[in-house]
């Protein structure tokens, strides 16, 4: 392959991960749920996007295969299988935080620079795409935060799924040619299985307990 | 072949269970399906001992047994197989008592040879990759066993347990995909292999800061999984609410095989960075884990969230004897790892049939003089009190004083005293509250309790077996275990 | 060490005659310095051939240990005496114990005596024994510490070592340890006879005393025994005072001679004690039964300091 | 014919492992249980006795193994047994008191027909011999270690036998924990002596200490101090006993007593002696000052007991004290370099351990008669029972004697030795630490005197007097079965008493082993008619010769009363009540009236609540009723143990807070944990 490609590759891969950056933190600060559910799938697609450069770029077939699913899944799928939930057990859109929106904007941006902290030293990956360690650990790092942050179950799993959504962009763009297809393969289906018995659970939790408020699920002590 | 027949065996007994209809069938379905597993761990580990250091590889090396692995399938197998057995009795009484539905009574037999699957899977795969994947099937499939009576309590342990379990395993990914990068090294840029065998061979030329980082996010995610304070705290809910069964495997094995997969990376990263950094983290979670087990153990109302805290000292006990890292230490780890999957299951056994007696796990409610209602029950449940307490003439005694000892031959004589000591807080807690449940004038009027067969055998087997090795223990099975602990110190 | 006979019949005799005697002066010397004319001096004698020969009334309740208690306390007085040089410088019966087994015997005798009080269930016996037994304890180790310091100069628990040892060469008996411990087994001795300001051998009130209530049961036969024991025991006391403190005039060599200057020697002794227990009695009044372990610990810390100056004299 | 020592010790333990089985099996026919159970453990016990007694009497060398019982469970775990000197006489002391009271048990046993499960008892009580027996002849740590932890196991099946009783229930938990915790004292101990010798076996840490860094040496003392006083009930580490002892059944309260306090003596020597070579000074002092606290401790709140056992169970840390005086001594003279001296202290802390054994044996056995008699261990409910009970009063008679250490029983020989040790002792050495030696010998003439004020009381309320209550007016002899029990162990405190230079004779090889000095010779005067002391110019005592002494006076009296009383007679009368009619039982002194004494003189130790009562209708001077309540609470549970428990459930309180129950703190707790080894391990 020639090297000019490589580098387009690699400044669009730094772009698409940061703007997916950029979407991780509104959806720290965005409030409402439908639109969550959404920029989750905007973010996706760029990993998505990201997939498809690398594979372009080393001309690796199998990574396509993830582009392809990653769309298929997290773009559409899972949207639709959240916003069906949603709708189902008619919950109000407002999402409440622990913590008020400059504080988590703050808060990220600590967690950002933390991440590209522990990521300088490491230096042996700067082959494709600079920096996109340090973009994936921030992704994990602030999908944590929005977990601790949110109260309802369906805004857990959704930050759950931005972290996986990290996870997926140091699989892709670390790793010369992603993991191999098996495992990719295998990692994808488990997510959806995953977020399968959530919605299971979900469900079940909202005909037992008549809310979706986590906070409340706090009987079990000591 | 072998190896492809213990994951091909359970998995086909979950799924027949699926169309499975006469309950009998199910039933022998799966204990039969545990029972061949069993007989085929024990096929293993001999062929595995056959050629000292070696590994068997199986489907162009998908599937990898050594000693460590074989050692994991004979306990996975006997304790699902024990399992079973208890199961038996104990829905056929939750069904007539109308507690469960059948619905919900095929799930269970469909979920646990899954589960079990999943766990032979971990401790069989060869691609890290393939062991998350399994530890996260694992997890999904017993997330819904936990669920299985669909109370409240039930529903809320299942959420957290799935929440942080699918935190720490999205974390573990994280570390193992690091993992994976740092062993891609510069100049070889064609695809790597992530095969155990081969990332052992290239462990000292891996990218130390990434292979730090990596053994970071791995233990934080695995060590969720594997009940390490401060991530364990899902444990005690998740044992505590689900079916003593499900009890008996998630505190007998499922700990073990997260652990287990911890193990893995930390023999990656002692091999690349020296044993310094990961055996320093693994002492210390592990001590903070046996010294946060103590003070709840003393204060607790709960007889299933009792033993599910013991089982976290447990953990913690084998973790921080595998940081002290040495010869005795790391068999003693083994061997506590052998006994405590062999006890443990007996008390959730009992803590069931409590449960069925009484409807309650309180033991303020539960009151005393349960030798007198339960005998069996009681007599069984005191004797696995005793071993789960280290005391003799039980296995655990020799593990622990074993661990101890390795603490004081290596010069780190004060990690031995902190573990001494906080073992016998937890004795304290123990005797304390099991002393004023077993013993005691019985409640009048209380109906005795009639107890099957199935259910004192699959009380009683274990702790025959556990008392046997104790008095016992077989040559091979020596070595196995040493064989194990040598992999785990690095010597190949 | 060997035994011999004679000495051995020899000083039984004693015991036995010299003790209701010494008893008696004492009683006679008190009456005088009280101005009264006092019972004579060999009453005693009198009233034990008396109690022998009167019918005897046990209490219906007593045991078999009420009859037994006599005959111990009397044996063992008898027995401790023959372990205690008197007349010559070794004891008939030294080989078979010095000091300690001579303290033994006296205490299985209190042991039994105190059994006998509570034997009858009357509400006095079990009075006297307990408060019998409750100052014998605090005047043990008094005397303990009192008889280390000597047995610790001698080297040996022997009672003819320890005379030997303050025998020696100078007049060892001076010097300051002794006379601390001098005194502290003289009060010991008060405590353990019975005498004022103690106990009042003498009252018969129910309220003060310690060692007529173990007795309040015992008639005739018993009661001599009982009296004759006691009377035995306080003259091996004074007897041991006496010759571990000031050995002087102990018969070495046996000749008639030094017999005689001995048993001289013995009464001389025994005359100025009694006389020192009379003007103790006739000055104090009995003290409250809670007083007396001060006494007590005083004589303790007495035998303490006769100890600590074996160290500041040496 | 002679067998091997080894042979029988193994016989004896098979022996003991049937009788266990065989309890188990015939659980559910209580006759042939009690009758199987506790005749098997009878003969084993004779079995391991003649076994102990061949290697005292020097058996030939190699006859006392070491041998393996199992083949090694894992190639460093071996169970290899050995019967050195000093192993031997503590078998001794367990088998003379296991055949006693199994054959005492055969009848006791009876009074559980029918209510509890005779075949448990007796199976755990075999298992709990077994067990003993094991750790005497163990060789090796773990044996040691598995001994001990099986002694305790068992221990607690026994104390918690009648577990229907709350405070049963209670005293076996505090037991156990108690237990325990001296467990893991041992254990710490012994792994740093197996930190310097890398072998687990006994013969390989012989004079380990030598090799040992003094920080370890000490550490290791203080925790086998630890470990091995909370198991002699060592004050302030006692407070189990006087808890757990009275609440098991009388036979084991016995053996309890009798022997499994005294593995924390045999455990102590053993190191002591044997693996921490040349002690320090401080250890043999420190060891004779905690062994004189002890002693009077002990005695005084003994004396504050009216329950029978508790009582006992007090006297039993007197006694620890009074040995470890005698080996405190003796390993000051070690360290002093007086090897006969120190040899002359073991004899004394030995020979009471045995004599200790002896009569505490004996007088549980008979507190236990009566209590099945009278079915109350109050003393203020007893009384008179010397007339229905009269071969029990007369053995516990003798036990009173021989504990109170008055001639010229047992008690009183060995505590002449240690008087003898500790007199000497002062000559050793020129430093202040000397007069160490007469203050304790001071505090143990105090200990004594206040012992025989106590069995004074024990004797004198319990057996003398009136009735107290109907249940005591209607008490019966014990089973035959129980008295030869006691018979037994009386003859043995006797013998003991009598003949001390026969019995000194057999601790040659002891002292040997454990000092390199015998010493017996010198002991022996006047060809074994007397007992000497070891210095120039000897003390002497004759136990033998004081019992025939009496008898040879005894014909004066008798001749008296020839002579001048032969006329007179014997009338039976009422007690002298002031002349008032009817002496009721009331009137008697009670058992704490007769301790009011000491009470009062040791204010400052007892801390006396009491509360008087009275209800009057006109005057306070015209009480109708009167209720009277004295109570002692002990200083060390008071001070130390309750203040210690309440702080720890506090914290443990605070750190439940952790697990409140929220989701969302969990995930912090991990984010946290996450973002610091982030943050420092990087």
């Amino acid at each position: 392959m020639n090297p000019p490609a490589v580098q387009t590759a690699s400044t669009l891969i730094t772009l698409l991960a940061s703007f997916m950056l950029v979407l991780q933190l509104l959806l720290a600060v965005q409030t409402m749920l439908v639109t969550n559910i959404r920029l989750f799938a905007l973010q996706s697609l760029l990993l998505a996007a990201i997939a498809a450069v690398v594979a372009y770029a080393y001309g690796a077939w199998h990574v396509y295969v993830v582009a392809v699913l990653t769309i298929i899944g997290k773009v559409f799928f899972l949207p639709w299988r959240l916003e069906r939930l949603v709708r189902q057990i008619k919950i109000e859109q407002e999402i409440r935080p622990f913590v008020n929106m400059p504080a988590s904007m703050l808060i990220c941006g600590a967690l950002t620079v933390l991440a590209y902290v522990v990521a300088r030293p490491i230096t042996s990956l700067e082959r494709l795409g600079s920096n996109t360690l340090a973009v994936a650990i921030t992704l994990l790092l602030t999908g944590f935060f929005l977990m601790i942050n949110r109260r309802k179950a369906i805004t857990q799993v959704l930050a759950l799924l931005t972290m996986e959504n990290g996870v997926m962009l140091a699989a892709i763009a670390l790793t010369t040619y992603g993991m191999p297809l098996v495992v990719e393969i295998g990692i994808f289906f488990d997510v959806v299985i995953a977020v399968m018995v959530l919605g299971i659970l979900v469900f079940r939790i909202r005909e037992t307990f008549a809310s979706m408020d986590v906070s409340k699920l706090n009987q079990l002590k000591w | 072949m072998l190896l492809t027949f213990i994951l091909g065996v359970p998995l086909a007994a979950g799924l027949l269970c699926l169309f499975a209809r006469p309950r009998r069938l199910v039933e022998i379905l799966n204990l039969g399906g545990f029972a061949i597993v069993l007989m085929l761990g024990i096929k293993l580990f001999h062929t595995v001992l056959a050629v000292p250091g070696s590994a068997r590889t199986e489907c162009g090396e998908f599937l990898r047994a050594d000693a460590l692995s074989a050692w994991m399938v004979l306990l996975i197998s006997a304790v699902s197989l024990a399992t079973s057995l208890y199961a038996v009795s104990y829905f056929r009484r939750d069904l007539a008592g109308g507690v469960v539905s059948e619905r919900r009574w095929r799930e269970f037999y469909v979920l646990t040879p899954l589960f079990a699957t999943g766990m032979l899977l971990v401790v069989l795969a060869n691609n890290l990759g393939v062991m998350w994947i399994a530890v996260e099937a694992t997890a999904l499939s017993s997330v819904l066993l936990v669920a299985l009576y669909n109370r409240q309590n039930s529903l809320e342990a299942a959420w957290k347990y799935v929440m942080l379990g699918g935190l720490g395993l999205v974390l573990a990914l994280f570390g193992t995909i690091l993992t994976y990068a740092a062993a891609i090294v510069p100049p070889r840029s064609e695809m790597a292999s992530f095969n155990w065998s081969s990332l052992q061979a290239m462990a000292p030329h891996i990218d130390q800061h990434l292979m730090t980082l990596a053994f970071i996010f791995v233990l934080v995610g695995y060590g969720t999984k594997a009940g390490l304070a401060p991530m364990h705290t899902w444990l005690p809910d998740a044992h505590s609410e689900a079916p003593s069964p499900t009890s008996a495997m998630l505190s007998g094995v499922s700990l073990k095989i997260a652990l287990y997969a911890l193990l893995r990376f930390h023999i990656l990263t002692s091999a690349c960075l020296g044993s310094g950094l990961s055996c320093h983290l693994l002492l210390g979670f592990g001590l903070f884990s046996m010294l946060l087990a103590g003070p709840f153990i003393l204060m607790q109302k709960n007889l299933k969230r009792m033993l599910a805290y013991s089982s976290l000292e447990h953990v913690g006990l084998i973790c921080a004897a595998v940081g002290m890292n040495a010869p005795l230490t790391v068999f003693g780890a083994m061997l506590h790892m052998g006994c405590h999957a062999l006890t443990k299951p007996v008390l959730f056994f009992a803590a069931g049939n409590i449960h069925q007696q009484y409807h309650t796990l309180e033991f303020r409610r539960i009151g005393s003089g349960l030798a007198g209602a339960m005998p069996a029950t009681a007599l069984l449940l005191g004797l696995a009190a005793v071993a789960v307490c280290g005391l003799p003439p039980f296995g655990l005694f020799v593990s622990e004083l074993t661990v101890i000892a390795g603490g004081f031959t290596s010069q780190q004589s004060w990690v031995s005293v902190v573990i001494l000591a906080s073992l016998i807080v937890v004795f304290c807690g123990v005797l304390n509250k099991f002393s004023g449940m077993l013993l005691g004038p019985g409640k009048g009027g209380a109906p005795r309790e009639t107890i099957s067969i199935s259910n004192v055998a699959a009380m009683g087997l274990p702790l025959g077996a556990l008392l046997f090795f104790t008095v016992r223990l077989p040559d091979s099975l020596w070595q196995l275990m040493n064989q194990a602990a040598g992999i785990i110190r690095g010597s190949p | 060490m060997n035994l011999s006979l004679p000495a051995i019949i020899a000083q039984t005799a004693l015991l036995l005659l010299l003790a209701p005697l010494l008893s008696g002066l004492i009683r006679n010397w008190k009456a005088k310095l009280q101005n009264r004319r006092g019972p004579r001096v060999w009453q005693l004698y009198f009233d034990l051939a008396k109690f022998w020969r009167k019918d005897m009334v046990i209490s219906e309740h007593a045991s078999w240990i009420f009859s037994f208690t006599p005959y111990v306390m009397f044996l063992t007085a008898l027995a401790a005496g023959l372990m205690l040089p008197m007349v010559t410088a070794q004891a008939p019966l030294g080989l078979f114990g010095g000091v300690l087994a001579l303290v033994g015997l006296l205490a299985l005798g209190r042991f039994f005596l105190a059994l006998g009080g509570l034997d009858p269930a009357s509400a006095f016996g079990g009075m006297g024994s307990s408060r019998e037994m409750t100052i014998a304890a605090i005047a043990e180790p008094a005397m303990m510490l009192a008889i280390f310091t000597l047995a610790i100069a001698a080297g040996s628990t022997s009672l003819s070592q320890i005379v030997m040892a303050s025998q020696g060469p100078g007049w060892k008996f001076l010097d300051p340890s002794h006379a601390l411990a001098f005194t502290a087994m003289f009060i010991v001795l008060l405590a353990e006879t019975g005498r004022i300001p103690v106990d009042n051998p003498a009252t018969h009130l129910e309220l003060t005393m310690i060692h007529e209530a173990m007795l309040l049961e015992y008639s005739g036969r018993y009661l001599a025994l009982i009296e004759w024991g006691a009377s035995i025991k306080q003259l091996v006391l004074m007897a041991l005072l006496a010759n571990i403190f000031f050995p002087i005039g102990l018969a070495a060599e046996t000749t008639p001679g030094t017999f005689a200057l001995g048993l001289l020697w013995l009464v001389a002794k025994l005359l100025a004690l009694a006389g020192a227990v009379v003007l103790v009695e006739t000055c104090n009044a009995k003290l409250r039964l809670f007083r007396v372990p001060d006494l007590l610990s005083a004589a303790f810390i007495l035998a303490m300091l006769a100890l600590v100056s074996i160290f500041l004299f040496k | 014919m002679m067998l091997p020592p080894t042979t029988l010790l193994i016989a004896s333990l098979c022996g003991y492992a049937i009788g266990a089985v065989g309890g188990l099996l015939f659980m559910r026919r209580e006759k042939l249980a009690a009758a199987f159970t506790f005749g098997v453990a009878a003969l084993s016990a004779s079995s391991s006795l003649l076994a102990g007694l061949f290697i005292l009497a020097g058996a030939p060398p190699g006859a006392n193994g070491p041998l393996d019982l199992l083949p090694p469970l894992i190639p460093y775990l071996k169970f290899t047994v050995r019967l050195d000197p000093l192993g031997a006489f503590f078998l001794v002391l367990v088998s003379v008191l296991g055949m006693a009271i199994s054959i005492y048990s055969l009848g006791y046993a009876r009074g559980f027909f029918g209510r509890k499960n005779v075949g448990v008892l007796g199976a755990s009580y075999n298992a709990l011999l077994l067990a003993t027996t094991l750790l005497f002849a163990a060789d090796n740590i773990w044996v040691f270690l598995i001994a001990w932890e099986l002694m305790a196991l068992t221990a607690f099946c026994l104390v918690s036998f009648e577990h229907e009783k709350p405070e049963t229930r209670q005293a076996g938990v505090l037991f156990f924990i108690m237990s325990h915790i001296d467990a893991g004292c041992i254990i710490a101990g012994f792994l740093l002596l197996f930190q310097a010798s890398g072998d687990y076996s006994f013969s390989s840490l012989h004079d380990i200490g030598a090799r040992m860094s003094s920080g370890h040496r000490n550490a290791a003392f203080v925790l086998f101090l630890l470990g091995f006083g909370i198991k002699s009930g060592v004050v302030p580490l006692h407070v189990w006993l006087p808890v757990a002892h009275p609440v098991a059944p009388s036979n084991v309260s016995a053996l309890m007593s009798g022997v499994l306090i005294k593995t924390g003596i045999y455990g102590l020597t053993r190191v002591c002696f044997d693996f921490l070579g040349p002690p320090p000074l401080g250890w043999g002092v420190t060891i004779l000052a905690v062994g004189t606290v002890s002693a009077v401790l002990g005695v005084l709140y003994a004396l504050m007991e009216h329950d029978l056992k508790r009582l006992l169970a007090y006297h039993s840390i007197e006694n620890i004290g009074i040995i470890l005086m005698g080996l405190g001594a003796s390993l000051i003279f070690l360290h002093t370099g007086h090897p006969r001296l120190a040899a002359l202290g073991l004899i004394a802390g030995m020979y009471h351990t045995i004599n200790h054994a002896s009569f505490k044996g004996l007088l549980f056995l008979g507190a236990g008669a009566v209590a099945q008699a009278t079915h109350t261990r109050n003393m203020e409910e007893m009384g008179g029972l010397s007339k229905q009970m009269r071969e029990t009063a007369f053995y516990f008679l003798v036990g009173a004697v021989a504990i109170s250490a008055l001639p010229p029983l047992n008690g009183f020989v060995s505590e002449w030795l240690t008087y003898q040790s500790l007199l000497q002792g002062f000559d050793v050495t020129e430093s202040m630490w000397r007069l160490v030696f007469p203050l304790s010998g001071a505090m143990l003439a105090l200990t004594g005197a206040l012992a025989a004020a106590c069995f004074v009381k024990a004797f004198g309320i319990t057996f003398l007097g009136q009735p107290r209550s109907e249940r005591a007016a209607n008490a019966v002899e014990a089973a035959p079965s129980m008295r030869i029990g006691m018979a037994l162990l009386t003859a043995v405190c006797v013998l003991l008493g009598l003949f001390p230079t026969a019995f000194i004779r057999l601790l040659d090889p002891l002292t040997q082993q454990l000092i390199g000095e015998q010493i017996s010779q010198q002991l022996t005067v006047a060809n074994g008619l007397a007992l000497g002391s070891l210095s120039q110019n000897p003390g002497t005592i004759s136990t033998l010769g004081m019992a025939l002494t009496g008898i040879c006076l005894l014909p004066i009296p008798l001749a008296l009363w020839l002579i001048f009383g032969r006329k007179a007679r014997k009338r039976r009368g009422p007690t002298w009540a002031c002349g008032q009619p009817g002496l009721t039982p009331q009137m008697e002194y009670t058992a704490t009236g007769f301790s009011k004494p000491v009470r009062m003189i040791f204010k400052a130790l007892f801390q006396p609540r009491r509360d008087v009562q009275r209800e009057y209708d006109f005057s306070p001077y015209f009480a109708t009723t009167i209720r009277f309540e004295s109570h002692i609470e002990e200083v060390f549970v008071e001070r130390l143990y309750r203040p210690l428990r309440i702080w720890i459930l506090r914290v443990s309180r605070r750190v439940r807070a952790l697990q409140a129950g929220s989701i969302h703190a969990y995930l912090l707790y991990i984010f946290v944990t996450l973002l610091l080894l982030l943050l420092f391990a990087l």
